[in-house]
């Protein structure tokens, strides 16, 4: 910004905004509140380095902007409050399969876990507002298929799907591919042309349906 | 598989933490196995377990090792109901025959060889695995509401609609001028329309039916020279002329199909 | 405070709680949460300072403290959208016979409309400024007489009401064409009898069924 006391007053108004909202917000919507004389996102900058190292942080999850508390003193404020309640293995199994792998449909969740999800989990999955349907994959049957939300990263302090931890490992280490992909690299080497034609035309078959050798499949 | 077998329908149960943590394989010590099928998410989750005890890469484990431990394990799961055992106890026939396999000569003619199915069990459970870690790394994040707050008691932002009201001058004219049009005394000038009376029309066809020799259709007495309207208005008095003539024995009338052309001939008693 | 490092830590404890809690917050519940160690008022009057001239401000009110935003940023916290919408058929045309017979009354306006007039219309009309009480009638009841305003002519951009379209005007403008006539132009010839229903249908839909009877009704 070239004018100094107009920005100035332009970051009192971000914060001010920030402050005030009860959600996080959209540069967007920001704008709406500040007009757009502003260069919000620049402002948003200065205003998250400004408090980088106080008591409440500016974080940016998922292009949402908000103020919270720093993570370091989460032991002062932890103590009268009511922990989050803990979610179940498999909801906690459900909610990273989705995360890790999104969109996934249920089938694919079930093949990565080996047991059926039950309704109830990706209900309460929802209604935490963590994950979405997120349309249908154009496969025979078009199963419904899952993604999370912004309010996912929000919680969970993501700046976006690239910061899940460790996702760059996973998928570097192809643990983020269905099994059947998995399978024709490791056999990759070493097998005759019709093995391989063989492998290809299972690998090409739906995820769920193509390791049927296995029992527990759904 | 049956829907009980692990997540139940109900949320509560399913979906959050029980109060009593589960059971689960003491690290060290898999020989003291307490079986309680309710505490594990399938067969996969104790094969999985079974073979993090070997605490090695899940690539490196011996696989005749862990089919041991989980035939072991359903072998000593008294407890095990049996509705609930469906599943644990095909995987321990899959493992059975997996083992077999490993154990007996090679037989090249088998597809897919014993090998590709450890590894591809291998490779479920070391998926299964990431996904678990996974999920428990980012549960262990700094969680807004549980590590990190929002702010307590947000003044909040509010959004409000103003209607403003607009109208331009043709609206205000056009609204005057409904108005005028509404009440003012209405004045109806019925316009004479063009029409074929029925006493025209059935002179006229009583006159042409006697020179015609065989069926004609009714269009053909119609007067060329109307068009439009009126020719419909003498198309409908010709009809209704017709009808009388008909009524009168004076001509037939046929109709090859529904709604084709009517046609007409002098009844020939009548011409005789 | 004599240890500087320290006391930084506290300080942006006692930001977190306040920003974090629900209510404003006395000293001594402050130092339930950050400890005993710290000079919470210290802290307090540093905070404040801190935050005078920011978009939020950290004030006391009678020894409880809290976080608000900055009183000259409140307009902004209000997001004020103009909808601007078509005022409605029964408003125009009350308007329309105000501008053409003022002063009236709402009987008479009545009366030149044929159907009642809603004191929520007038009430519209004069919220807009448009029209105005202008005394009342010296006959029996002294009804309230309306009339237009200045800002009526402004915003129809007339010079005076003898600027107002005369009903010369309106004819030439074909507004005021018999319905029976504009149907006939309407109609041309060979037309089948369908069309001419359908050209019936719409004519009396625009026109609410005023023009009933017409020429080709029995």
């Amino acid at each position: 910004m070239s004018d100094e006391a107009h920005s100035k007053d332009d970051l009192r108004a971000v914060e001010a905004v920030l402050f005030a909202a009860d959600t996080p917000l959209s540069v967007k919507e920001i704008t709406g509140y500040v007009g757009d004389q502003a260069d919000i996102k620049a402002l948003l900058e200065e205003l998250a380095e400004h408090y980088a190292d106080r008591g409440i942080r500016l974080v940016n999850n998922g292009g949402l902007w908000h103020f919270q508390t720093a993570p370091d003193l989460a032991h002062l404020l932890r103590q009268e409050r009511e922990s989050v309640r803990k979610l179940s293995r498999a909801a906690t199994e459900t909610l990273a399969i989705i995360a890790y792998h999104e969109p996934v449909s249920r089938a694919e969740i079930e093949s990565i876990r080996g047991v059926q999800t039950s309704k109830g989990t990706l209900d309460v999955l929802m209604e935490l507002e963590w994950i979405r349907p997120a349309g249908r994959r154009e496969t025979p049957g078009r199963p419904l298929i899952y993604a999370t939300t912004s309010e996912f990263l929000v919680h969970f302090g993501l700046g976006s799907r690239r910061d899940l931890p460790g996702i760059a490992d996973l998928r570097a280490a192809g643990l983020l591919d269905p099994v059947d992909v998995a399978m024709e690299q490791a056999m990759g080497e070493g097998q005759s042309d019709d093995d391989r034609d063989d492998q290809k035309a299972a690998a090409s078959d739906a995820y769920e349906d193509s390791v049927a050798e296995m029992p527990d499949n759904p | 598989m049956s829907e009980s077998e692990t997540d139940t329908p109900d949320i509560d149960d399913a979906a959050w933490e029980a109060e009593a943590p589960p059971r689960r394989l003491a690290e060290n010590e898999p020989e003291q196995l307490q079986i309680d099928v309710e505490g594990w998410e399938g067969p996969l989750d104790v094969l999985l377990s079974l073979a993090r005890n070997q605490k090695v890469d899940l690539m490196e484990i011996s696989i005749l090792e862990l089919v041991r431990q989980y035939l072991d394990f359903i072998n000593n799961a008294e407890a095990l109901k049996l509705e609930l055992a469906a599943d644990y106890l095909v995987m321990a026939a899959w493992l059975t025959y997996l083992k077999s396999a490993l154990l007996l000569p090679k037989d090249p003619e088998v597809d897919p060889s014993p090998e590709e199915l450890a590894l591809q069990l291998q490779l479920r459970l070391q998926r299964l695995q990431a996904m678990r870690e996974s999920g428990a790394r980012l549960m262990a994040r700094d969680r807004l509401g549980r590590d990190v707050f929002a702010r307590g008691a947000p003044e909040g932002l509010k959004q409000l609609t103003e209607t403003r009201w607009t109208a331009s001058l043709y609206d205000l004219m056009q609204g005057y001028a409904d108005v005028k049009m509404r009440t003012a005394p209405a004045v109806h000038i019925v316009q004479t329309r063009p029409v074929m009376a029925l006493e025209e029309a059935l002179q006229r066809v009583s006159n042409l039916v006697g020179a015609a020799l065989d069926w004609t259709e009714l269009s053909t007495f119609l007067p060329p020279e109307f068009h439009g309207q009126l020719r419909r208005s003498a198309m409908a008095s010709s009809f209704a002329a017709v009808l009388e003539l008909a009524r009168n024995g004076r001509v037939d009338l046929r109709q090859e199909e529904t709604f084709g052309p009517l046609q007409l001939r002098a009844r020939s008693e009548a011409v005789t």
